[in-house]
């Protein structure tokens, strides 16, 4: 059983590290398109605690829970983001590419749909290699329409492969209600591969943990493909700047009532965890943002002469 | 004649191929109710309905492969891949289906759709959100590519390629969308493979396409102020390219640069070099120069991304280089 | 309800000019690979005889059933795998492009899975248009693993587009069964959709039309998509000059049981048709292949001048 | 020293590099029980059980998504598409994903993975079954592309394709899968990126790869006997590609003449021409040449096809007009 004060400590770092990342980007300290997962943080926080160091993640465009979720480095999350030469990716990826290849994370991905194939990769090379890892594909409900996703759960099935994959459905694609994208109920989608689905609360993160402990633990044992979906929301635009005349003022209200932090704070404090507690984790992840912030705004730019020599592998390597 | 941005002029474009046809029927991601991600389609879903102007799914392969099979049913659709990166999910239908069929069908049919799709950099939209991949499409029989300069350009090309018997794609400069100039209000109508003289000049011939021309045009200025008059073609018509203006200029210049926001490696340039050290050689008084992007995929960051695109200064030095 | 003299007419036709294409390919007349449907033709008379001329359907690399169906000309069918200039497609396409336009024949195609988007965007078309006619899908039970059939059941099912998708389930993609590379159970799949799905027995053509009909006619009348699966037989190898020898050979006998020929054959016999009139047919199907036959060979070869000039419209078209 | 067929040549170096290594792993259509459409894989499955010769569905862009990841995740799979044409469905795995990895992860880790595919005509396979689409790949950084010529190389370049730690696409000539030729028992590995002068000459220059090295080693034979010596250069490697050795060759020449299956026009040739009309254009003494496929599809009929497929009579044919 995931520890709710490490889910709680995860959903803070997230929330904290993206809500300065709105302020970096609103003041021009952050370039290029950035999505938030302000309001879904549950998700990631609860999947990624039931996976362990030999487990990969590949992510979506809106990416950075994820990433954060799987221990990367806030310091080098930042200097990516802020494009700065000590980012992960040297600043060459940006927001959308943030990836740490040794904590399994094989990154967010620009490209929707994308990353659940290179998660099935990542799944088979599990179970050839005779490892009892796991890959996880998170995908959004608008990517459901790729024609990735349907390839990537078939092959998944029928070579019985440790890959869990999660949707996050907050309803949206961009600025259309993904029910106009999508016939195909994820539920009954899954059930004609013969692909188990549950569907959590996204916006709780104990029973997404659970759900991906529970998911995970069988596929340890040799069980094949899972899918959760995680139904949750979208708290912001879907990209920073978005000023969502498409969305009813009124689904705002609504959202803040499922907030999955104060959700947690309160089950938390319901069960005894004193307050004081929480206000330090509050604190700690005010401070773990302000430092690496502050160390990425200190750290030099993306150099150009390492980018342009870092395309192949250098020779005889 | 009125003052566009270009986004305005392809939105004017459709608006008039769309009243004047009513098989012209749009199709793409939030191109409907949205307007559109960079606003080319603002309005028209309003002025034509959710029939004609059809929100899809996030389908790329699907969206085209559905385009090839409308335009072989009576329809001309209009279809936007929103980034050009992500051509990558539809080059089955746009390479094996549309660009094939009128060949390997006999001639019984066309395949009259339009592909408009945004392409390069200076966002720092990163590497999967920048490419230039115009070059993969100008190598395929079958296909029209067209990529205007000026809005002018954007809407009598968008005009022609909708007009087109056969599968026409766009690429729009989506650093060039908010860029202002003037459209006729009932302009003469443009045939595809045309190119523009830009910038006359003796000296030397810059040919360019896209935000390249305008890079061109500034090195040409510069250049000017030490009395090399540089001749700026803009291509407006990659495929098919307009060989004769070029080889007419070079015909004059004797130095001829190729500039492009593409790779340089294998991109559209090559094409242009490769034909005019053919039958341009007994014109050449020196080496046919291109000024491309470097041979990596682009870079997110600000710095890496303006170290990373061609701009004026490479371009005038190129010239220098040829003249030398 | 399919006339079930003229259904026989069709699979006689269709099995004749197949049979004639394997001797004529086994004698070197015909080039390139050939995928033939011999043993598969009651699903191509049977959903083509649902359709009428306003109708479309696009095809697959085993598509000659379907062309023929369709009404293609013979001569003009073997004139192109001929690969003569009087060819549907003047000898530029062959086998796995027979295509006639102007029947609504959109194409065989060389591409698996390829041929559904294209039929999707003909449903749009003429959903667009405002008619009442109908675009058909024909796919393999391999087929089903691409990403594509996904997109087009998808946008056909939110769109409610009068396509209908037709599995022509033989058991094999290629060398291999189909079941060891596809997990999804197809009724349970399209059922994901919202999308009605029937099981025919495609070796019972006026089963299959009277499942086509069924599906035309709701989707006249505004019905959207609809799955057909019809299970049958291939025959011969996956195409000509296949070994088969991942084949057990007990199938062989096996599906000679199925013959769809000589069971409409004992059906019409049995409803009362004269054998003199079946013969006829027999007879006259073996001449329209035979007098096709005759005059593609009499044709001149495929036109290089009209090919390299053909790739565009002529200028000012 | 063993006398071996093209495809048994691909055939060993995927035994020998399976066997050194068992990370190595095959994946593809119809490639394990049956041994691969062309059987270059005949026999593996059997060797090395079927987790390490996997057989796939019919899921192009799965596949190469699939080869991605586990590329990313320590094995160095070798996908084969079946048929050049279709690798149209999986260009986002490979272009966006593959080939940018390495870049836009900072470096972090490569995509140590092999791309086999068979192009080209001469089959009557027709335009969704003969296409040569390399130049596409060699216009994407972070990709490398080698096509052989050869039962030599294609083992020698295979076997450097997969132990590079970058994606690698191995383009076959199906036409030449039959060819003979002698493969060393245990050549010196070769390194990617080196062309080979398959025949000497002082009179002129003919870069080829793939098939079209034997038309222009025919065309130069030929040639001979008018005492005209053509040099032949087999690039084998078109991106990178042998800059230096073709440079070194026109140098002595001072004629090029660049052959390839492919469409001429936005092709392979036309990188080497463009180069070469640059850093070579002191050394020409004529224009540069290019024989390549004309601009339509590849055409079904045998009559079509032999119209359309380059052969050494026309690279002769531009030889002697270069010479000229
Ligand atoms: C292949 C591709 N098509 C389109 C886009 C543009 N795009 C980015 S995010 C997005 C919507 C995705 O919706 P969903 O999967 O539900 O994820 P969410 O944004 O809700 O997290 C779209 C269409 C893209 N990045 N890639
Ligand atoms: C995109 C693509 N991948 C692979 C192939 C090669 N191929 C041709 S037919 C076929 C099997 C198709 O099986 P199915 O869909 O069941 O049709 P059937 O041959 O049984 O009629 C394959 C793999 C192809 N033509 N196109
Ligand atoms: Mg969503
Ligand atoms: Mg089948």
């Amino acid at each position: 059983m995931a520890d709710p004060l490490i889910l709680f400590r995860t959903m803070l770092t997230i929330r904290e590290a993206e809500l300065a990342l709105a302020r970096l980007f609103a003041d021009g300290e952050v370039p290029g398109f950035i999505h938030l997962s302000v309001g879904q943080e549950a998700v990631a926080a609860g999947v990624c605690a039931a996976l362990g160091p030999q487990d990969s993640v590949a992510s979506t465009h809106r990416g950075h829970g994820h990433a954060i979720a799987r221990g990367i480095s806030l310091e080098g999350f930042f200097a990516e983001v802020m494009a700065k030469s000590t980012g992960l990716c040297g600043g060459r990826g940006g927001s959308m590419h943030v990836a740490d290849l040794q904590r399994g994370m094989l990154g967010a991905n620009g490209i929707v749909g994308a990353g659940a194939p290179i998660a099935l990769g990542a799944a088979l090379a599990q179970r050839t290699r005779g490892t009892d890892g796991v890959a996880v594909a998170f995908f959004g409900d608008g990517a459901l329409a790729e024609g990735a996703m349907h390839e990537t759960l078939n092959m998944a099935a029928i070579w019985r492969l440790p890959l869990l994959m999660v949707c996050e459905n907050n309803g949206w694609a961009e600025f259309s209600r993904s029910d106009t994208q999508v016939a195909a109920k994820l539920g009954a989608w899954t059930a004609a591969y013969g692909v188990r689905h549950v569907e959590v609360d996204g916006n709780d993160a104990s029973a997404v943990a659970a759900a991906a402990e529970d998911a995970v633990a069988a596929q340890r044992h040799g069980e094949g493909p899972r899918v959760i979906e995680a139904r949750t929301h979208r708290w912001r635009g879907h990209f920073e700047g978005d000023p969502q005349r498409y969305r009813d003022p009124e689904e705002a209200a609504r959202m803040a009532e499922h907030d999955p932090i104060a959700r947690s704070r309160a089950t938390l404090l319901d069960a005894g965890t004193p307050a004081a507690t929480l206000e330090v984790a509050e604190a700690e992840a005010r401070d773990a943002v302000a430092t690496a912030i502050a160390a990425a705004r200190a750290a030099p730019p993306a150099d150009w002469m390492a980018a342009l020599s870092g395309v192949y592998a250098p020779a005889g390597a | 004649m009125a003052e566009l941005r270009m986004v305005q002029a392809v939105n004017r474009a459709l608006t008039e191929s769309m009243t004047e046809d009513d098989t012209v029927i749009l199709l793409g991601e939030d191109i409907g109710a949205a307007g559109g991600p960079f606003g080319a389609t603002r309005g028209l879903q309003e002025k034509f309905g959710p029939d004609r102007v059809r929100d899809t799914p996030i389908s790329e392969a699907g969206i085209i492969g559905a385009a090839v099979g409308a335009a072989l049913s009576g329809l001309k659709p209009v279809a936007e891949i929103m980034f050009m990166d992500f051509i990558t999910l539809a080059m089955d239908a746009l390479v094996n289906q549309a660009a094939k069929a009128r060949f390997m069908f006999g001639g019984q049919r066309g395949v009259p759709m339009v592909l408009r799709t945004p392409h390069g950099g200076g966002l720092s939209a990163g590497p999967q959100h920048s490419q230039c991949l115009e070059a993969w499409l100008c190598h395929i029989p079958g296909l029209k590519v067209v990529c205007p300069a000026t809005p002018a350009d954007a809407h009598a090309l968008l005009r022609a390629a909708i007009a087109d018997p056969d599968p026409v794609v766009m690429v729009e400069n989506k650093a060039l969308y908010a860029m202002k100039g003037e459209v006729d209000d009932a302009p003469a109508p443009l045939q595809i493979g045309r190119a523009r003289v830009a910038r006359p000049g003796r000296d030397a011939t810059i040919v360019a396409y896209g935000a390249a021309v305008h890079w061109a045009t500034e090195a040409a200025t510069a250049l000017a102020r030490d009395s090399i008059e540089a001749e700026v073609i803009d291509l407006r018509s990659l495929q098919p390219w307009d060989e004769a203006t070029v080889l007419e200029s070079l015909a004059r210049t004797h130095h001829l640069v190729i500039a492009q926001e593409a790779v340089e490696a294998f991109g559209v340039g090559a094409e242009i070099a490769a034909r005019m050290a053919d039958i341009g050689f007994d014109e050449l008084d020196g080496p046919i120069l291109r000024v491309g992007a470097p041979f990596t995929p682009v870079p997110f960051a600000k710095e890496l991304e303006s170290a990373y695109r061609p701009d004026a200064a490479r371009i005038a030095a190129a010239v220098r280089r040829t003249l030398d």
